[in-house]
């Protein structure tokens, strides 16, 4: 019988190691961010990770000024990349923003940098989530047109179609994808409400992909036209708490 | 030099730019000043609004906080609103559909534009690495990219230059400009002034332009109609 | 306003030249075929096209014997590329299965190869579906390790990556594409029922993509989570007749 | 030469590779023969199946026409029964699984086998033009595949050869081969037979296979559970 619904998210992160190459899923809202998973990898300890994302996320500290500015509650375990940031985790980050968008706020992986303890590859979003694709897809390489004659070409093959230079982008397979969905089912079979983001994308380009999900509903229950990622791409789902934890360093 | 007639501020800004936009364009809205668009629309236009985490037609921004849907943002994190039509995906198809070709107009900030349509939006001063977001994707491939910024920076540089000397975004790209002081046109390798805020002369305007301006046949104040 | 519905599948074919390259949706199922786009294009008349679908058709007597195999009545409007290639309409087809599954058969197409009436071009499903996507997609090419040592590798640049060859393939962008879908509203979004095949990856990878639907529902009735393919992907949806024809002359 | 004893019918054959999918493997099968392996899954195992066009997760055909869904089909054509869990995708999703290294096992039909694992089933004799469908992709990437096919053709060729001489599909991509008089392990350039079907000797499977045989030392003849 398959049953990749795991008991708690501690077990769920239990076997990265440290030198770990991460996908982090979401997109710079912490309702669409594995908080969670996220909480459990920093109790896990592992460390010179090398995440992917999007966003060099939040931090507590940021989040709350920006759920204020918009007269919102800031939630208690909005957990996110920054967190991994204030602990010193990344070894190296891919990602498209490794700045916050705010010219006043620094977000932590900004200190991060600043005092030079990570490694930062500054790529545009849409390669970097091709790359991704590309992982999940079977591709070793893919030309695109973006990035041709700016710092990202540095380095990078430069090729012709039809008159136009492109430059050749490689997949990005990592060990783990943390992701966030709404709903799944025993086999993985997973539904998303809102912008599926970077966890659609991820689900599969990882040799482990995790799921953090509101919900597991019984099997048969998500339909075959309504699943948005197949199972197969899944290897493990854990269930938020019904009740929200206001500390990461509380087991879960 | 007499004095400074008033800046556009930004809700004009916003509606100049979005007064523009054709009926049915599938437009994509970029962080900064571009957000605002999507309020902006005239009534009897239908504008597909664009947000790269994977949404298609979404609404006006919600400031009333007991009518947000968390879920549902623009590429700034502003909760936007819902409308009938709206569809949601993956960031990977999201960019499909960017580098497709598939977004007519894409909606930009920037630091710094130049005669050539070069773009540079990426190292923010002070930012200790350079950002792309999803610029680069939307400046290399939408059919059209208009860029909504301050005609001057900060520290009272001006930003439409004859070639940028900041980090690039994208070569070449640029087709339009809104500032607070008028609407512009590159093409060619020239910066041609289409419209002016009220009050400020062509002189005015190339005073605080980097980059030689020409002026329109048809040049004529904004109207937001 | 947008309105992508327009009133007949003839004035949605109209403005098809001859030597147009078109992508065919479905797979080797009249229930997922757009029947009535490829009668209309039948009607339209023009020929020496380009066609890109992974199989090449049934035709009408194959689909009858096929259906009778299986105890079921054959459908009336189960046109499909067949009716293309016993109208000598194919100059090319690019295709995974040239011939049909059986042996006893002889499909429409085998006819048209025999006789050297059209060119063909058999590459690997999977890849000919990446080349689709990557026209979607705007990328222009892709490395792929389906098809090494092969007579598909032939003339093509084969790289290694890890240790291992690939070769490169390139997008295939049409002029039209012809897809069917279940349901639409007038932005053009789609819902698909059951595998969705070329269907869905077709539906962007063409100057024109037109949609053959059962039912268009108003504005707001498909939800956001729940569209499979957005309106950005669609040009022209088309409603099939409530009763089914029989002729694929009768004009629709 | 004794006369030959019986072959194993087509459900047997699908009984055999059947029986040895562990328990949540996923599993693509292909035109032909591999198609009835749906229908012989032991109750106590969970095995997704997976079909090109765009499922995971079928059952076993469906031979009744009041309970056929005209949609779902496996990819010859046979329509098969729906199961809880089952999901569809385009096929572009379909075939990046299949790329992606995430099929455990492909099932396929074969014209020829030989000691390197070489497939050929493309060109089958007396049709126009070699035919790849899916084949090709799920060869190259699938983790494991399984042949399933006659032991010997119409015309009274081995199948399993030392060198393949029809057009291949793939290059050194089978694990193991289930025919109607045995099943074989192909690994380092040689075939092993593992298993013989009742009243076969080692010598008369010999006798009509196109390479040498190696014995697997706990050889046995077949059985079903």
């Amino acid at each position: 019988m398959i049953n990749k619904v795991v008991g708690s998210f501690d077990e769920a992160m239990a076997d990265v190691q440290s030198g770990a190459m991460i996908h982090f899923g979401g997109f710079a809202n912490p309702h669409n961010t594995p908080n969670y998973l996220i909480a459990a990898l920093a109790r896990r300890g592992a460390d010179q990770l090398t995440g992917v994302s999007t966003y060099a996320g939040h931090g507590e500290e940021v989040q709350r000024e920006l759920f204020e500015r918009r007269n919102l509650e800031p939630l208690p375990d909005g957990w996110d990349l920054g967190l991994m940031a204030e602990l010193g985790r990344l070894g190296k980050l891919i990602t498209s923003f490794p700045n916050g968008n705010s010219r006043e706020l620094l977000y932590p992986f900004e200190h991060v940098l600043r005092r030079g303890e990570a490694e930062v590859e500054v790529l545009g979003q849409g390669s970097i989530a091709e790359r991704i694709r590309c992982a999940r897809a079977g591709i070793p390489a893919f030309y695109t047109p973006v990035g041709v004659g700016t710092f990202v070409a540095e380095g990078k093959e430069v090729r012709e179609f039809d008159g136009v230079a492109h430059i050749l982008e490689t997949a990005l397979k990592a060990d783990f994808a943390l992701i966030r969905a709404h709903r799944a089912d025993r086999f993985g079979n997973l539904v998303f409400r809102g912008p599926r983001t970077f966890n659609q994308t991820m689900a599969g380009a990882a040799a482990v992909t995790v799921a953090e999900v509101d919900e597991v509903v019984p099997l048969g229950e998500l339909g075959p036209d309504e699943i948005h990622t197949p199972g197969v791409y899944v290897q493990r789902v854990v269930v938020r708490p019904s009740t929200p934890l206001d500390d990461w360093r509380t087991p879960a | 030099m007499s004095e400074q007639p008033e800046l556009l501020d930004e809700s004009v800004m916003a509606m100049v730019a979005a007064r523009d936009l054709p009926d049915g364009a599938i437009v994509n809205l970029g962080l900064g000043l571009p957000l605002a668009l999507s309020d902006y629309i005239p009534p009897d236009r239908e504008v597909l609004f664009h947000s790269e985490q994977g949404i298609v037609g979404f609404g006006a921004r919600v400031f009333d906080p007991a009518e947000m849907d968390p879920l549902l943002m623009n590429a700034g994190g502003e909760p936007v609103a819902s409308a009938p039509g709206m569809s949601y995906m993956s960031h990977d198809e999201s960019f499909a559909m960017i580098r497709g070709g598939h977004i007519d107009v894409t909606v930009l900030g920037a630091l710094q534009v130049d005669a050539q349509g070069n773009l540079a939006n990426a190292q923010i001063p002070g930012k200790p690495a350079p950002g792309l977001g999803g610029g680069q994707d939307l400046a290399t491939c939408a059919k059209q990219v208009l860029v909504v910024m301050r005609h001057v920076a900060p520290n009272g540089d001006p930003k439409i230059v004859e070639r940028c000397d900041m980090v690039l975004t994208a070569l070449g790209c640029v087709d339009r400009v809104v500032t607070d002081v008028g609407l512009f046109e590159i093409a060619d390798g020239r910066v041609t002034l289409l419209e002016y805020a009220p009050g400020w002369t062509v002189d005015q305007i190339q005073a605080i332009t980097g980059a030689e301006l020409a002026v329109a046949e048809d040049v004529r104040e904004i109207v937001l109609i």
